[in-house]
């Protein structure tokens, strides 16, 4: 059997990411959580965020079950957010979004930039998809009582 | 004992191709493929005689009626019900149990009351009855289940008692394809002065289904799942049952007199049928039944247990998949739930996919199941009389593929 | 206006004889025929890409989930809706119009509230409002009604109030063709806070709808009626209102998390579509909208004010021959209620029927607007796209012979 | 046009009668009642019997609206009936289904056979029954009372 067109989607970075995802670990005191569940795939993420001193992300916990694709996705966005401010974090989400749109998109979106090929299979988007709204809705929540 | 090579050249679907492979249609469970008679039978309605029913003294709408009406007459046939009047036209299964729960559901459990459940319940057999359980202070019970997916029978005096009002139980497993004893448990219900429900939808296009022999009050089940159109499914009610029900939806074909302030109700079964009902698609599960009679339900049957025990038996070779519900393929229907370890469902599907292989993957509207059995999704294979052992040979090999692929990760773009 | 010629083309069952004579199809508001492309949508995908919708990664199902999502893009655009969200699919109109019954009305209509009907209702949007009413314990009203079969709104003042919870009122009545002015009454209803639900059966199959402009609640109507197949219809309803709905059915497909317990609902529309969807007949519907999109409402509804000025005109010939309803054709729609004095409606329908002309006889289910009328039955020609004034003739010429025959009694066997 | 395929259905009898029906007055103080609607078609019969001192029919009132069929039928069974037993009236409404329905049918129908002709308009044929139906049932509802 060839699965050449199947490569692009389950590129090696995606594979790799998926057996080893990165900052698994639960954050105990985070100032931002957020989580997501896609009921019809039973797919969940649970993230949790702190800032330092100046709003910038300083570290990271991103936990899920799912999809090749969902687990990839979340194991990256908690590399790339690392150091961003919660705009510039919102502005990768975006970006990330637009990627998947088919829109332009910035170039600072590094690895994550292997899951373009998600394109060529429309139903599995939402999976890739599902750690950035989460992570959307989570800043969304902490902008309000971060302004309080 | 089906010759499945001639039977595929009657669905024209089957010689298509998928990314340029022959299609592999696994997903019977969800729906079935439909021969070029249920087709055709469409279409000579709506190039031949075309319109509406019951009302009409022109030449067309008598002979839409007529037509109409035989299909009724076939469906009834088909589970040997005693009367056409027991057969109602719904939209699907969904629509059939939901009529039962508004009406008679509705006016007959009350506070206290208890709804016998399985814990295999597809959730269009399931989410009903919670809203009558809360609207009328009534109890959901489940029977409880072996770690095989067949139910626990051990304490069944205990659980029958007088305040159980109804038990509403799949004949088929949607997921597991456990059949449940469903003959039995109707007997215990009735002992105890409750109704039964069976929820036909897996087992009505797969296997003889009598509904004297299984003595059930209600039978439901789905027209797009037995070879029909989609947009048809059935109600069955004994005669009695139907006779006392009030009217679920309401308007036009159901009444028999109408005043602006109230209105009295049609004969059976047009009583249960508001509306202009969907004429094409009951005529096309009509056609869709006489093609099965023809085949012969024993013979569909037996066809789905050679599959089954083939596919089960090859699925061994794959070492790290799991494989859920029974495993002796006479006690149970055409479904093979799995999943592979180290893969998910999902992943799985879009692999088989580009194989042209359909299966279904996630939670096959039964959740909480799935949360019994302690998973977030399987996959799911599942047949019908247009499936070979050379498919479910496509099947377990793509599947072994696919583990291989997965387990090497030392590919690039 | 229109090429009824060239569109009588594209109708299989338009080229048909009855008993030897041409098919003259005049029961158009009962149900409308349909043209080969809607046939053929139905065949295409039966054939080529039927699987079931919104839950399988394979490609069929992904084919089949996008053209059932983009037929309903179409018919929000047809009907000018702001969002595909805001298109329910449902059987028909009878089952649109239950569901709100079911749902809004069921949870926001209290003891001593009033249901504004207008004396023409079919049963289809009258006796769902008096299950509501004795349930909720509100009063039905009804709108007063000139003998011209036009609303006499000269006390409309009086006629809402702060206890009018809901209007709902047919846009096109099926029997006598009066076209109600919606906009204003909805423009009165919201004005005492009351909600708007119209009964556009009759309308939207025959000219252009827009709910933006109506600025109506809910519009419900039926694919059946407007070229496409049986068994599909339509709820258009606000997105806000259908947000804060209750769902009506139960069970697969609607639900977004299942417990054994309890769950949670899906996102709109699908929240209020249980079970597996009519997924070809809603495709069906969609290439009807096509259809009719390319002919133009404006082009349809000036065609059947042309017919329908024609035939009024050609009944005044008829002496014995009674017309119901507005006498003006651009204040009304294309249906002819008529009586010939001295031969009852059935018997009329008979003789038609043996000249290759379908009329319908009886009630129109209007039973309650019939005894308004102080007539047991009555007769109706009704028109569509692919009429022509040849078959207004015939018609006419028709009716003329039958009353002769009927003068003239002295015939033996 | 022609229409010859009709002059069965609506044969001069059926048409006479339908024209001028018989017994179309109300009795007034009849032994047994029966009435019949077909919401349908709007159609309604209204039947009063009177007995004489051996239980046989002395006079019938019969009103209805309708179609000529249902009309004619009526009118008919006003005429067959005069004279008879119950017992020989429900025999003549067994044959008179009979007759619809194209079984063997007795020949003592009368006039009443012209309406075999309806057979051939099988929509029609619950207009010629209606009548009759509602007479059965007015003499079952009669027979208990008649036993008490
Ligand atoms: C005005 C009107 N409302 C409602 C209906 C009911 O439509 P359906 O039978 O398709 O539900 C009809 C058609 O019969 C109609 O003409
Ligand atoms: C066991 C069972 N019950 C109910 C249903 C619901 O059927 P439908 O979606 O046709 O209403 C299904 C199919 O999905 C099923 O497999």
């Amino acid at each position: 059997m060839r699965f050449e067109e199947l490569d692009d989607l389950y590129h090696a970075t995606i594979l790799e990411h998926r057996r080893h995802p990165r900052n698994s670990d639960r954050l105990e005191d985070p100032d931002i959580t957020a989580d997501g569940v896609n009921p019809f795939c039973g797919d969940e993420i649970h993230i949790q965020i702190a800032l330092d001193s100046e709003g910038r992300v300083s570290r990271v916990g991103l936990q899920g079950v799912g999809c090749a694709i969902n687990q990839a996705t979340g194991s990256m966005l908690s590399d790339a957010i690392q150091g961003k401010t919660l705009d510039e974090v919102a502005a990768l989400s975006r970006s990330f979004n637009d990627l998947m749109t088919g829109g332009p998109h910035s170039d600072g979106l590094g690895e994550l930039t292997t899951l373009e090929s998600v394109r060529q299979f429309p139903i599995r988007i939402k999976c890739a998809l599902l750690a950035w709204s989460a992570l959307d809705e989570g800043i969304e929540d902490y902008a309000p009582a971060r302004s309080r | 004992m089906l010759d499945s090579g001639k039977i595929r050249e009657d669905f024209p679907i089957l010689s298509k191709k998928v990314y340029g492979k022959p299609l592999v249609w696994l997903d019977n469970a969800a729906t079935s493929q439909k021969p070029r008679s249920v087709i055709q039978s469409l279409v000579d309605y709506y190039e031949g005689y075309n319109a509406n029913v019951h009302r009409g003294v022109h030449a067309l709408s008598i002979e839409s009626t007529d037509a109409f009406e035989l299909a009724r007459q076939k469906v009834a046939d088909f589970i040997h019900a005693d009367a056409a009047e027991s057969i109602v036209w719904t939209r699907n299964t969904t629509e059939a149990i939901n009529l039962v729960a508004n009406t008679w559901a509705r006016d007959n459990i009350g506070a206290g009351d208890e709804i016998l459940l399985t814990p295999m319940e597809h959730h269009s057999n399931l989410v009903p009855w919670q809203k009558v359980a809360q609207e009328n202070g009534a109890r959901l019970k489940f029977i409880p289940m072996h770690e095989d997916g067949t139910l626990d029978l051990e304490n069944i005096d205990a659980i029958f008692g007088p305040r159980t009002k109804l038990l509403a139980i799949v004949h088929v497993s949607n997921s597991m394809g456990t059949i449940n004893p469903v003959k039995e448990l109707a007997a215990r219900a009735h002992a105890v002065g409750a109704m039964v429900l069976v929820d036909g939808a897996q087992s009505v296009p797969h296997m003889p289904v009598d509904v004297n022999d299984l003595d059930c009050d209600f039978l439901a089940f789905s027209g797009h799942k037995m070879l029909g159109p989609t947009g048809i499914g059935v109600l069955y009610a004994k005669r009695d049952v139907l006779e006392e029900m009030d009217p679920f939806l309401r308007g036009g074909e159901m009444v028999l007199e109408v005043w602006y302030d109230r209105a009295t109700w049609n004969a059976l079964p047009m009583r249960f049928e508001a509306g202009t009902p969907n004429i094409a698609d009951a005529i096309g599960l009509g056609a869709a039944v006489d093609y099965l009679q023809a085949l012969g339900m024993e013979n569909v049957r037996q066809h789905e247990v050679e599959l089954t025990g083939y596919g089960l038996k090859r699925f061994e070779e794959l070492d790290e998949v799991v494989v859920y519900g029974p495993q002796n393929p006479d006690v149970r229907g055409g479904a093979i739930l799995f999943n592979a370890a180290d893969i998910h469902p999902h992943d799985l599907g879009t692999i088989m996919d580009r194989q042209g292989i359909a299966i279904r993957t996630g939670h096959h509207c039964t959740m909480p199941l799935m949360r019994t059995l302690g998973v977030a999704a399987t996959a799911r294979a599942s047949f019908y009389v247009y499936n070979t052992t050379q498919e479910v040979d496509t099947l377990v090999d793509g599947l072994k593929e696919a583990l291989e692929y997965f387990a090497h990760e030392v590919r690039g773009a």
